[in-house]
């Protein structure tokens, strides 16, 4: 069976972006370099002259350039190494490109990308840590996708590129890059927008993002042994998920865990929470658990940062627990391993 | 007619819509902000009267002048500053955010400077689609020139050596606080030094001045020896947001805007120019006319055209 | 009764912070002109000089020069005459103030207000007229205070310059500055943090933000004659409510609808179903409610704009549904008159 | 001891810790990004040496020079970088935050250019709190010039006339980009447009040379005469983050490193300095041991300090 990583799928659908479509162009700090934003730009440069674009430092006034190009017939693809950098575009993203098909009353589109790497882990601290998907999922006018496999990135950067007239945030986690997926979880049908049932199951739901979906797939593996059967939503569009998916899950579970990269409040949890509550609330036979960053911003030290992320063990133990319907369970939990030690694949220094 | 009357005529054209506007606004037709141009149309119409129609600007919330000196239609501009559904862009922008791509008249943004950069980057994508000789033009105020935005694009800009006409309509003010207390720079010098080269109008009250200073930097552009930065002096006759005048306020003194217009055209004698002015007046009464027919856009446009 | 604005209550603390405290100083665009932000800071500039400071347009490094001052002992309250231009000031608010105190280890504080207008009507349009309390929230280590009443102001604004030692975002609705507020509201024990028991009821739960607190009032006071009590919770602090507050409430009455001045996914109603799905679902008998913006920009034309904020008759419409428990109910709607009508007071050309 | 051999010491301890976290690094007790500031260390060094202790310093990510400059302890330092609690922020702010206000040290970021406006801010409050004449640097490299953040600071310090000191560390690059790709300004020129005064200093690795163009913009700024920005060129000899060398990536020549590097006092004869790079050593390992000695922080310390 062969495999890929995520890495390499970015790698992909980035050349093909530039293959296919002359006027689509890659643009931000380091496009052009022997790092080439973690392999995924490499060697570009040389064999798309003039459309991939080196830039000063300069996040704002690049994201108004970003849509000054989608105004004129360019695509243009800005990265940005840490969504935490992203904050700077803040008022070019959600005051001008989220807003200008429809305060113009559909005179203008505005198709642009952001690529923005979510970091964790070797010390990445308070500042190159977030993962701001809640805030722009707030925002009307902007699609936010959060992939969380080769194949999410194939079908999702695919259409975006190709077929989306707007603007789309994609959050790209750092630990996700060099992890290889088999190749055969392709699936043709693969959503854009929408939600992926990455696992059935019967006794509780799981709605996860990012490199949780892998977590949640972790402890779903971990738990079969011990009879109880996960089911894994990949909530994929954080702005454009699958609320009949999700209600559809909990109907029949009647248990619900949501796994988010980022802070429980205001976020992901509480948006799933809501649908379920507008549509009933006793859909959910047991409290729902909220899983996500310590409310804190993120320290540096390791010691902290293995407490301040949930892991493998906080899953097992959350969802047997809501298994059991009791706050003690009789599954033992996993060693201790965090993720980060899982994944081996990543080290500093950056 | 001579090019300078012409200019005049299309001015006055400017300011005859924007007293209607005046006139209107107790009437609460017009519910929204009005940044009106008056005293600074000569600003918009020599510039536009300068540019190709393929060339592309991109205004800010002060646009009536622009959009009208573009030619863009006035029917759905008094439609659109109504809320009605026949405005060009069915009501949802109103007059901070006129547009009218045909014309090339690109979206203006209510936040200050934040179209600037739009302007480069239309640049950038119009040299990656393959040469042309079309120019960018990026307008803002005095005030717009403090932002970051301002100097990422002016240094983005230069580097990339890109046809862009930045043009900063000087009205020495930013809402009621004058240059001094807001700018320890010059312009000039700030031009110079992203090597970017400055073209200065004073006399931003003739129309014809300001169309020639703006020919010799589109000449510049044209000659792709990249980007020119063109500010051009004018004075704001009402006050920052609204119909009316607040000389009372004591921000500024009345002096300067009664000399300034001593020297404005559209206060000097307009005789010659009856005949022009009744059918002007015809075309505005015809657009308000058609604006207040207009039907208001309802539930099924409220969630349209968002994604 | 004497009555008193929520403008002149701004005024008074502003005043007061200046007069009281001599490191405190008012900054942003517009504080020393004779608009004074919306008559909230008339004349401060010549009575305490040097302290009131005018601005460039620079919403980045003014936020920027907010930190310095708050680390070098200065508190300063910077304005924002619209909240949408505060996203210019993000990267500061978020990655900076809000972090400074945990990423240092408590080696610093960063005391600082940030006044936000939330602007509504006379054709604000997509950019002049956002509620940020969601994005704003989503962050630990920031405050966010949303005032409905002179009261509140007092309470909240004066405690905050005083005691808070933290970054603190204060947002102002526009529509609330000219009304009249009876003084007799003033209760000692208003909460500073936290939130506040608007009203005590037993059918229907309402918890609202600023302006939708009155609005939350009028729909009650019009549902008491048809014998409906509704408990209305100004959720006062969007960051740090009170959670007991609420759970209580709804336990109580079984039914809730939230009322917030932005759009409700990812917004305070997906907050507040959170906190009360990971108690009890069940708390709730029927589902909620979540009124908020409706999901697109804001538009500008006032057909449009009647439309896209909810109104009196959407909460008395959705509480009487509530308590009737079915889609149908037999109280009459109000009049459609919207509440930029009711509210006369607000009329252009700003 | 002269002058110059006390800065060429105090230089030469900073590169010796560095090249201790080299040698450490493999080990993954840092488990963090290290920007190291080798070949920049006399930059730090020699401007220090000029302020006084009360002075304000709001350095970067690439801050430990300015922090060992300035005095800070030593033991705290490689506590803080190993994630310890006994750490001068407990460990929860690693390499890229560093901070000892109690030596004039502020908050280091690691978000390009944001603490420039830090520095204008704490200033105005110093202004505020009334006359004293604390100097307030800001720190920050040639690519943070390239931030609106920068600009906008340079205009508002101006404007009020403030004592900072805008401190350049100009190695010409950004990551891997080089100045040209990413400036078409002069930074002389910018500075002048600004009315600020600028100081260059060439001779970045010679710590006197630093330290007396250090000394004359501080006389400048501390005469009231408003800010001054200085750029001293300087070189790094390691890669953009990471202990490595990185020649083979082919972003520069090594040669011109080679080059620099012939003028490096560090690099020259040392003998004179046995006894104290002995001491230094001992320092070095004392610290070192006991960072190793000290204990994580623990969930009691997960959720202090976040409001
Ligand atoms: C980013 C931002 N900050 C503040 C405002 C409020 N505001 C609207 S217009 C204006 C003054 C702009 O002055 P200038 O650029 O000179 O243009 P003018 O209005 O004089 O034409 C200000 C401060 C805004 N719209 N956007
Ligand atoms: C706002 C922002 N954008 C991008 C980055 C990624 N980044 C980290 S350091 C750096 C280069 C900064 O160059 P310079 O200011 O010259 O400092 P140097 O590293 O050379 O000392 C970049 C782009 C960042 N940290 N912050
Ligand atoms: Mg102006
Ligand atoms: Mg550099």
């Amino acid at each position: 069976m062969s495999s890929r990583t995520y890495r390499s799928a970015l790698e992909t659908v980035m050349v093909e972006a530039l293959e296919n479509v002359p006027s689509t162009a890659i643009i931000g700090q380091g496009v052009t370099d022997h790092k080439g934003i973690f392999g995924t730009t490499l060697g570009l440069h040389d064999r798309y002259p003039g459309r991939v674009i080196e830039t000063p430092l300069a996040e704002d006034s690049i994201a108004g350039i970003c849509i000054g190009m989608g105004l004129n017939g360019v695509y243009p693809i800005n990265t940005h190494i840490r969504a935490d950098f992203g904050l700077l575009a803040f008022n070019q993203l959600i005051n001008l490109a989220a807003k200008y098909k429809y305060m113009f009353g559909g005179l203008f589109e505005v198709p642009l990308m952001m690529r923005m790497v979510v970091g964790r882990s070797w010390g990445q601290g308070a500042q190159h840590s977030q993962s701001l998907q809640s805030l722009l999922s707030h925002i009307p006018g902007l699609a936010v996708v959060m992939p969380a496999t080769p194949q999410s990135v194939l079908a999702s950067y695919r259409y975006a590129i190709s077929e989306h007239k707007g603007p789309i945030v994609m959050l790209e986690h750092r630990l996700l890059y060099e992890l290889e997926f088999d190749d055969d979880e392709a699936s043709p049908s693969h959503p854009i927008f929408g939600s992926r049932l990455d696992r059935l199951g019967s006794d509780v739901t799981v709605v996860a993002t990012s490199i949780m979906v892998l977590e949640a797939r972790r402890a779903a593996d971990y738990l079969a042994d011990f009879g109880i059967s996960v089911e894994i939503i990949d909530l994929h569009s954080t702005s454009h998920y699958d609320k009949e998916m999700i209600l559809t899950s909990v109907e029949k579970t009647g248990k619900l865990l949501v796994a988010d990269t980022s802070w429980t409040f205001y976020g992901v949890a509480a948006e799933i929470n809501r649908v379920i509550a507008e549509k009933n609330p006793r859909l959910l036979s047991l409290p729902s658990v909220s899983v996500g960053m310590a409310p804190a911003p993120c320290p540096t030290a390791k010691s902290l940062e293995d407490l301040y992320y949930p892991d493998v063990r906080v899953l097992v133990n959350e969802v047997a627990k809501l298994h059991n319907e009791s706050d003690g369970h009789s599954v033992p939990l996993p060693d201790s391993e965090s993720m980060v030690d899982f994944y081996k694949h990543f080290r500093g220094p950056f | 007619m001579s090019n300078r009357d012409e200019l005049i005529i299309r001015s006055l054209r400017v300011r005859m819509v924007e007293e209607k506007i005046i006139d209107l606004y107790p009437s609460d037709l017009i519910q929204s902000p009005v940044h009106l141009s008056i005293g600074q149309e000569t600003v918009a119409v020599g510039v536009c009267a300068a540019l190709d129609d393929r060339d592309m600007l991109f205004p800010n919330y002060r646009g009536h002048a622009f959009y009208l000196a573009r030619k863009a239609p006035l029917k759905e501009f008094f439609a659109e500053l109504m809320g009605r559904k026949t405005g060009i862009s069915k009501g949802k922008a109103g007059s901070m955010h006129l547009a009218a791509p045909d014309y090339g008249v690109m979206g203006a943004s209510a936040v200050v400077a934040s179209t600037i950069s739009h302007a480069v980057g239309a640049a950038l994508a119009e040299r990656i689609k393959g040469k042309s000789d079309r120019v960018f033009v990026a307008v803002f105020g005095d005030g717009a020139t403090e932002q970051g935005a301002f100097f990422e694009s002016l240094n983005f800009c230069s580097i990339h050596g890109l046809p862009v006409l930045f043009l900063c309509e000087d009205n020495s003010l930013a809402v009621h606080t004058s240059l001094d207390d807001r700018q320890s720079f010059s312009l000039e010098r700030l031009s110079d030094a992203f090597g970017i080269v400055f073209f200065n109008e004073e006399a931003g009250f003739d129309p014809v001045a300001v169309f020639e200073t703006t020919s010799a930097a589109l000449r510049h552009l044209r000659g792709g020896s990249g980007p020119a930065l063109l500010r051009v002096k004018t004075m704001r006759y009402r006050e920052h947001v609204g119909p009316g005048e607040d000389f009372d306020a004591g921000y500024r003194a009345e002096r300067t805007v009664t000399q300034w217009k001593k020297k404005d055209p559209l206060l000097g004698d307009l005789s010659r120019f009856t005949a022009e002015i009744a059918l002007i007046r015809d075309e505005i009464d015809q657009a308000v006319e058609f604006a207040i027919g207009s039907d208001f856009p309802g539930i099924e446009e409220l969630l349209t055209d968002v994604l």
